[in-house]
């Protein structure tokens, strides 16, 4: 039991960078404010070098609080990835709403040093800790847009639904330190496995963590909040919510259930069997009816919770394998979804109606291709990531003979093409309605665009290298 | 000696008006301070079974709680400032921009 | 000369085509047509290689190419391509397709570039559909051609276009979700190291893989309802006139030609090798759907107003006569539809053609705006007449002898089956030539049909080899079968092996 | 010679395509000089074989040539085979010969017409598939030539294509026929399956093993002749597929000597004469074979008589002739057939050819009401037209005679015959004798009720310039078939004398070794000559009696006609509305078909019943998701409760379950 703080690297220098970019915030003026951003962004780029360099590394550290493993580390990876793109998405649009403040990215960096601490933590506080520092600085990040009602109104809905289901997770970790005498995994799995029947007090404890779990990866019924938050908050936290902020809590979630919980199986699948039908159910047929490109791709994410669910469902090696490929292309597709609908918007996010769309396909054919490709992909259509991912999470789904689940899974995607393909009708199939000026794509966003349709389309057609990472991450 | 259990059921007692209080305050500020309650009783039943264990983990949990509601409302309450300052009041319903 | 690679150069050189497009210059439309074309007839010529050097008398897989792709769970899923008697043709016909089609686009002046790209972006997919033999490959080619193929509906099609391209998409792609959860559910049975059909077939075919009966009626259902949508099988069919009606005319002739293929392809080498048993269970289900088909096609076909509308109930009606040849079971029908596919691509195709050139010239497809065109159109009349004459299986051309073959095998099976299918060969007759006669024949009428210009050149171009094929698979039909021989014979005795369960139980307890 | 007979299939072929592919470009004379001189080369070649053949000993009378496999699927094979023996020699001399005297004569019918390259192309691509019906050797080879003079006659019906009837007609006679050709397909595939194989010789070796006898009750050698037998009433003309050869009259006068009396529709004769080692063991269907022939004969002589079109007068003459050849094939008597065949390919081709002259004159008049006195104007085509109306109404002495007198000899004689239908057939040859004089009548004698044909603008244009001229006998090329087919008309039938006549029937020994694997039944008993001359005698006096009727009606006592009209109103209308067979296919089958497939299948189900479950589903989905969006509506108070229900359930649940 010592610090050593190196396996915590990834998170000092977020963390130390955000103190930094925080104190140097009033001395940077106006303009430097976009410098802050790229110094951000370089410390995000160094953690992610970091936790690659962590690679290999086993073990506990920070006194038991955190792991050291490659499922860690590939979270850690892919959580950081998710946020430097998204800090580079952010810079122009920051500019654009003329709200280009330090702030924003000191809080970015905070949010995902919780993110990473969620991944690593090996201990019921450190989650808890690490989800409140994300929660927290994610709350005032949904309400950057602070001059806009829809932006505050967003942000107060997430934080005062957030507090509300933290309050029941904490409530159900107290539980679990009430019949397990500690907050420590290993002490807790030691403790399940000793005496196999536990207490009505840790099932409900249990069942409270999903509670809260279950609100940040928006499953059914806990997904209330998330289309009207994911509408109103800035386009960059969008990506952020829908990506960073589930991808962490899905790792914690896969890290506690597979590693702490084993012996529990019998229960908790059912759980996560109901809500994965739900909310892909609910998901994909509300989506059908929405009329803001924004809030439809937030229905979109809520499904895609669920199919994340079937894999959680499935409960085996194979799945944490799955979830963790499938979030790593769902963080391509979606951040790349809406970096596509963040450039086509217009100042005060006007133009992200449906409707805006039409005729744009042969105007601005970089952006709706690209749009189209990321569409595709969420649509789970083969030759991208978003296919390969769905493929292996359902093919643990029936590892497990899940075979009604698969069914639902497979026909409730099948409603979600309609929503998806409709995008691609209006802006190929229909004419314009209006002559809109074409957008400014900065060649910043253009790379982000084009490195993640490079990763949609490499992993969709050569999943293999992702593949193994990601079973390597889950040898627990 | 007050048993163990008698915390605890005080603790859920307080736990459930704090997310009765939630779901049936139509104000802001009040909401949180439900919330605020919800915590507080998640508090007791850690301290509660930290007593009961013989060992301070439990309550030092309490503290980083406590930090966390801290920071909690810190956010919060300059939230609803603003909310109170965009839409000019602090009843719930009546902030529903966005929604179907 | 590209032993080892030949497949995989048959799939890059259209997929590098539409490379080389993205970076050419929108303006210039013939060099962009050019390029196309040039990477289609690239394709087509490496596949005359296929031919040339196919071994007629085995039924192994030929061509292979196999590498790693990705593991998943213990198992590999591999790249791993090959032919065999019952794909080459396929892939032929693909190839020959193509750039006939290219040619045939010449009205497209929209969004040439992106309507090019589309095309060889399909050819990719459906080549892929005819020679992937790891099932994820498989699946993957079979889902990856939808696209293309809903945007050339939905962007270059006609009035009700984009109704059309969703019901097209949607409809194909709910069955063939189904086929990919019945996929994944079948390597939960999987001996074998990949997921290769071959090696998997084998494996079910000699007891080391064995499937509860249960099960493999679900997974039976899901593959079959997957190609049943995609050949389409009455009663899942309606998809077809929308999506044939709205297309472009290339769009139409792929469709008919090509895409209708993979549904039935998809039975001959998923449904009956892997589940012979099930197969052979749910055949009098399918067959009396297969009749329906065959006869309400043809039924709905003769009272269109719309030559494309007739032309595509008419498919309905003769993909019916293929499914039921494939669920006969025995070498005659299985030939005689394998051989009837190229026959529906090469006929249907052309008629798909045909009807495009008029209504380029004449911006309607109704019967009733027709009339006397063979005075006014005679290369165009002819080239009608032979096309129709091929679709009505006259003796001579290529159509009977698809028809032929797989009505004797249907026979063999069940007589009564094969009278009730044979009906399609009045109604084919009726309904064709009582459209042509309506279109050709008689006085001209309307002043708008007087001014019509014959085909040119180039529509000739596109028309001949397609006239020349029928003729020559017409009358030297042994050629293409040859090659079929072997792989039919054991897709038959693999469904033989299934009749008798008792031998089949013997081996399995000496093992 | 006789070894590559089978080259005289490439003249008409190439001549086709030849003519088909550039005639456009090419001068008339060339191509009508290419057209015939493919149909000689392969006239002279069959002639050549067919003089080595008959060189030959009669059990070695048979040749066949495999070009290359055609088909191949398994124990399915089909080869580009072809076979010559006695009865395909005397077939394809038919069919050349015949043929081309008909081509010489189309130079002359059709010059001037437009589409005049078309023409022969087509009528060289005819002859091409009726060489390969006649001369495949099998089933297969013979059904591509089936279908392909189906074609062929689909075509040249059709070649007046601008016309509205012809356009149908020809529609008519195609599907008419693919009516009878799908009963043919499954005779085939039962063929297959019993004997296995198609080629000829295999599959009748197999029957003759298997079936030593004949087959007792309605077995599957019975279904099988029955369903090929279908097929051939299609082809041939019979009852009740008859109803196209009476509107293939569209076409071009000489397409109908051609096809619609010559060769053709002889093809179903042929067929069963082919396929006689099948029918000869199958007594069921030999009955219906020879029914249905008599009723054929019968019927169409009867609608015969109402006529006012020469040419439907020839039409139902022919379905009434081919009536008898099929009563020949029903009572045995395949020779007897053939010989019919031949013999009617003679004159009746006269007769049409005869009868285009006379349209020709008449600039394209046929209602022979509107004719009369024509021999003043004709006297040569008169000459040659009389020759032949006495050959076919049964004068002694002329080919028709002996033909038709072997068929009604056999009829009442042959194990298989039965007086019944003797009478029949010697009730048509009354018939028969007085329509066919009644046309010869209104067309060459009485009053001159000339009036010229008004036909459209589209055909020939000199046609307008003499209208008013007095018709006029055509040119050489018309006038020289005539009257080679007349000579023939008068002696064809010296090649098969009846046994009171001559020692040998020439043609049936000829034809001998083709019915090798018949089943020849025992003869019940011994009928002598004199028998055999005393029924030849009565069928002669009915003959006599028809021609005499007609003489009276339409020469003696022109108003008689109209006052047994108008005594038999009822009977008489029926006659002239042809037994209202088509209106009934109309009424019964083709518009309730049309209605069903429009309204009911079309428009109920598939747009209505399949769509609208798709299109259902879909509004489903929409309405649902219309009603889950309303979850959404965004207090977040309620979103809180969703939250603590959410709680409940799962806490219920996991109490439940840890307990």
């Amino acid at each position: 039991m010592d610090a050593n703080y190196i396996a915590i690297l990834p998170e000092l220098i977020l963390c130390g960078l955000g103190i930094l970019v925080m104190v140097l915030i009033p001395s940077a003026g106006r303009e430097g404010q976009a410098r802050l951003g790229y110094l951000s962004l370089a410390g995000i780029v160094a953690a992610l070098v970091a936790s690659a360099l962590l690679w290999g590394n086993q073990g506990t550290a920070l006194f038991g609080m955190v792991f050291q493993d490659a499922f860690g580390n590939f979270s850690r990876i892919l959580l950081l990835f998710a946020s430097g793109s998204i800090a580079l998405i952010a810079l122009p649009y920051l500019r654009r709403e003329g709200i280009l403040m330090g702030e924003f990215f000191c809080l970015l960096l905070f949010a995902t040093a919780g993110m990473t601490f969620m991944a690593t933590s090996a201990d019921l506080v450190m989650t808890f800790l690490g989800l409140e520092t994300l929660s927290i600085a994610t709350y005032v990040l949904a309400g950057f847009r602070s001059k806009d009602l829809r932006s505050v109104e967003s942000a107060w809905k997430y934080f005062i639904l957030g507090a509300f289901s933290t309050a029941f997770m904490l409530y159900g970790i107290a539980f679990i330190y009430g019949t397990a005498g500690s907050t420590k995994y290993q002490a807790i799995a030691e403790a399940v496995s000793r005496d196999g029947g536990l207490p009505i007090t840790f099932a409900v404890g249990v069942g409270l963590l999903v509670v809260g779990f279950g609100f940040k990866v928006a499953m059914a019924p806990f997904h209330v909040w998330a289309p009207d938050v994911y509408q109103g908050a800035p386009l960059p936290v969008t990506s952020h919510l829908a990506v960073g902020s589930k991808a962490a809590a899905f790792v914690a979630l896969l890290r506690i259930f597979q590693q702490v919980f084993p012996g529990l199986e019998g229960d908790w699948n059912f759980v996560f069997w109901t809500g994965a039908v739900l909310t892909m159910a609910i998901g994909n047929i509300a989506a059908l009816a929405q009329s803001n490109i924004k809030r439809m791709l937030a229905y979109s994410s809520v499904a895609h919770a669920g199919y994340l669910l079937v894999g959680m469902a499935a409960g085996n090696p194979l799945g944490a394998q799955g979830i963790l490929f499938y979030l790593a292309a769902y963080a391509f597709m979606t951040i790349g979804a809406l970096a596509v609908v963040q450039v086509l918007s217009r100042p005060g996010e006007a133009g992200i109606d449906l409707d805006d769309y039409k005729g744009i396909g042969f105007r601005f054919p970089f952006l709706s291709v690209s749009l189209s490709v990321f569409l595709i992909s969420l649509a789970g259509i083969p030759a991208t990531a978003g296919f390969m991912g769905k493929f292996f999470i359902f093919s643990a789904a029936v590892q497990e003979r899940l075979y009604w689940l698969v069914v639902i899974a497979v026909l409730t995607s099948a409603i979600g093409l309609y929503y998806y393909l409709r995008v691609i009708v209006l802006m190929f199939m229909h004419e314009a309605e209006s002559e809109p000026p074409a957008p400014t794509l900065q060649p910043s966003l253009r790379a982000v665009i084009g490195l993640l349709i490079l990763g949609t389309l490499v992993f969709g057609l050569y999943p293999a290298p992702l593949l193994e990472l990601a079973n390597q991450a889950v040898q627990f | 000696m007050v048993p163990t259990s008698h915390y605890l059921i005080l603790g859920a007692i307080l736990f459930a008006i704090g997310s009765f209080g939630v779901i049936f305050r139509r104000n802001a500020i009040t909401m949180f301070m439900c919330v605020e309650i919800m915590l507080n009783a998640v508090n007791l039943t850690l301290v509660a079974y930290s007593r009961s264990f013989n060992q301070v983990d439990g309550q030092i949990f309490v503290i980083f709680v406590m930090v966390v509601a801290a920071a909690e409302a810190a956010v919060g309450l300059a939230l609803i400032v603003l909310l109170n300052k965009r839409r000019g009041t602090l009843d719930v319903d009546q902030i529903d921009t966005m929604r179907w | 000369m590209f032993d080892g690679y030949l497949l995989s150069l048959i799939l890059a050189l259209p997929a590098l085509g539409a490379a080389v497009l993205a970076f050419l210059p929108a303006e210039n439309r013939s060099l962009l047509r050019n390029v196309a074309l040039a990477a289609c007839l690239a394709a087509f010529a490496a596949s005359l290689l296929l031919w040339t050097g196919f071994d007629p008398s085995t039924s192994n897989m030929q061509f292979v190419e196999d590498h790693a792709w990705f593991e998943l769970g213990g198992f590999q899923a591999r790249y791993a391509l090959g032919i065999d008697g019952i794909s080459l043709f396929l892939v032929l016909l693909t190839t020959l397709i193509m750039p006939l089609c290219i040619l045939a686009s010449t009205h497209i002046k929209k969004h040439l570039k992106a309507y090019l790209c589309s095309m060889l972006a399909l050819q990719v997919g459906m080549m892929g559909v005819f020679i992937a033999l790891d099932l994820v490959l498989f699946y993957l080619f079979w889902e990856v051609m939808l696209i293309p193929m809903y945007m050339l509906i939905g962007v270059w099609g006609g009035q009700r276009r984009i109704y059309a391209a969703i019901k097209f998409f949607l409809y194909t792609a709910a069955g063939s979700l189904l086929m990919l959860a019945a996929l994944i559910t079948l390597y939960q049975y999987n001996v074998t190291p990949n997921f290769n059909i071959v090696e998997i077939t084998g494996a079910l075919s000699d007891g080391r893989i064995s499937i509860p009966e249960g099960t493999a009626y679900w997974l039976f259902l899901a593959f079959f309802l997957a190609f049943a949508i995609k050949v389409p099988l009455f009663p899942f069919h309606t998809w077809l006139p929308d999506a044939h009606v709205e297309a472009p005319t290339a769009g139409s002739v792929i469709l008919a030609g090509v895409l209708l293929k993979m549904g039935t392809y998809g039975l001959l080498r998923f449904c009956l090798p892997l589940f012979p048993e099930i197969a052979l269970q749910m055949e009098p289900t399918i067959s009396c759907l297969a009749i329906i088909a065959i006869i309400y096609g043809a039924l709905v076909a003769m009272v269109q107003p719309d030559v494309k509308k007739l032309v595509a109930y008419s498919s309905v009606s003769h993909m019916g006569l293929i499914v039921l040849g494939i669920f006969a079971f025995n070498l005659q029908a299985l030939e005689g539809a394998t051989f009837q596919m190229l026959n529906h691509g090469i006929s249907t195709g052309g008629l798909f053609l045909l009807v495009g050139m008029i209504y380029d010239r004449r911006h309607t497809r109704l019967i009733e705006d027709f009339g006397g065109l063979a005075q006014v159109m005679p290369r165009y009349a002819v080239f009608f007449m032979i096309i129709t004459l091929s679709s009505i299986g006259l003796p001579g051309l290529n159509g009977f002898v698809g028809e032929y073959l797989t009505l004797q095998g249907t026979f063999l099976a069940n007589p009564v089956y094969a009278a009730f299918a044979a009906t399609g060969v009045i109604l084919s007759a009726v309904y064709m030539l009582w459209m042509y006669q309506r279109v050709f024949l008689g006085k001209i009428t309307g002043e708008a049909n007087r001014q019509l210009a014959d085909l040119n050149l180039r529509e000739m171009a596109v028309l001949m080899p397609l006239v020349l094929l029928a003729l020559w698979m017409g009358v030297q039909s042994s050629q293409f079968l040859r090659p079929m021989d072997a792989s039919i014979q054991k897709v038959v005795d693999r469904i033989e092996q299934a009749r008798e369960p008792q031998s089949f139980r013997v081996e399995n307890l000496g093992r | 010679m006789l070894e590559s007979f089978w080259i005289l299939l490439l003249f008409p072929l190439a001549g086709a395509a030849v003519n088909g592919l550039c005639g456009k470009r090419l001068p008339h004379k060339l191509i009508g000089l290419i057209a015939c001189g493919a149909v000689l080369a392969s006239f002279l070649v069959a002639a050549l074989a067919f003089v080595e053949l008959t060189g030959r000993a009669a059990d070695d009378r048979l040749v066949t040539v495999s070009l290359f496999t055609w088909i191949e699927a398994g124990e399915f094979v089909s080869r580009a085979a072809f076979l010559f023996d006695p009865l395909s020699a005397v077939m394809i001399l038919i069919v050349t010969g015949v043929g081309f005297l008909i081509h010489v004569y189309s130079i002359g019918y059709m010059h001037g017409e437009d589409g005049y390259y078309r023409y022969f192309s087509y009528l060289n691509l005819f002859i091409f598939m009726m060489s390969l019906l006649v001369l495949g050797d099998n089933f297969l080879v013979m059904f591509v030539g089936w279908e392909g003079v189906g074609l062929c006659s689909y075509l040249l019906i059709g070649y007046y294509f601008k016309e509205r009837f012809a356009g149908d007609a020809a529609k008519k006679a195609f599907v008419v026929n693919r009516v009878g050709d799908f009963a043919f397909l499954l005779g085939l595939f039962l063929i297959f399956r019993e004997f296995g194989s198609i080629t000829y010789l295999d599959a009748f070796q197999s029957v003759q093993s298997s079936y030593p006898g004949m087959e007792t009750g309605f077995g599957i050698l019975s279904l099988i002749t029955l369903l090929l037998f279908i097929g051939a009433t299609g082809k041939s003309a019979q009852t009740p597929l008859y109803v196209w050869l009476p509107d293939a009259m569209a076409g071009p006068t000489p397409v109908s000597a051609l096809i619609h009396a010559a060769t053709m529709v002889t093809a179903g004769v042929y067929m069963i004469a082919r396929c006689s080692p099948l029918y000869s063991r199958a007594p069921e269907t030999l009955l219906i074979v020879a029914v249905v022939g008599a009723a054929t004969a019968l019927l169409a002589a009867l609608i015969a008589i109402g006529q006012r079109d020469i040419k439907k007068v020839l039409a139902y003459s022919t379905v009434s002739q081919l009536g008898y050849m099929f009563v020949a094939c029903g009572v045995g008597a395949y020779a007897a057939g053939i010989f019919h065949l031949m013999t009617h390919a003679f004159f009746k081709a006269l007769l049409f050819l005869g009868s285009g002259s006379v349209i020709l004159a008449m600039h394209h008049q046929q209602n022979i009401f509107k004719m009369g006195g024509l021999k003043k104007y004709l006297p040569y085509t008169w000459g040659v037209m009389l020759v032949a109306t006495l050959a076919i109404a049964g004068v002694p002495g002329l080919s028709g005679f002996f033909s038709k007198d072997e068929i009604l000899w056999q009829a009442f004689s042959s194990p298989q015959g039965h007086p019944l239908i003797w009478a029949l057939g010697v009730a048509v040859a009354g018939l028969t004798a007085f329509y066919m004089f009644r046309m010869l009548f209104l067309t060459f004698h009485g009053q001159e009720r000339i009036e010229m044909g008004h036909h459209d603008d589209s055909h020939g244009e000199d046609d307008h310039s003499h209208h008013d001229a007095k018709p006029q006998e055509p040119g050489w090329s018309v006038r020289g078939p005539l009257g080679v087919l007349a000579v023939l008309s008068v002696l064809g039938g010296l090649v098969g004398l009846p046994a009171w006549l001559a020692s040998t029937n020439q043609l049936h020994h000829f034809l001998e070794p083709s019915f090798h694997y018949q089943f020849v039944p025992e003869a019940h008993g011994e009928h002598s000559h004199a028998l055999e001359m005393g029924l030849a005698g009565v069928t002669t006096l009915i003959g006599l009696m028809g021609i005499f009727v007609a003489y009276t009606a339409y020469l003696r006592r022109p108003h008689l006609p109209e006052q047994v009209s108008q005594r038999l109103s009822g009977l008489y209308r029926l006659i002239r509305q042809k037994f209202l067979v088509d209106e009934a296919y109309d009424a019964v089958i083709i518009r309730p078909t049309h209605w069903l497939s429009k309204n009911v299948l079309w428009k109920v189900f598939d747009d209505g019943v399949i769509d609208g479950a798709v299109n259902g589903t879909a509004t489903v989905v929409q309405i649902w998701a219309q009603q889950l969006r309303k979850i959404q509506n965004g207090y977040v108070r309620s979103y809180a409760t969703w939250i603590l229900l959410g709680t409940a359930l799962l806490f219920a649940y996991f109490s439940y379950f840890a307990a």
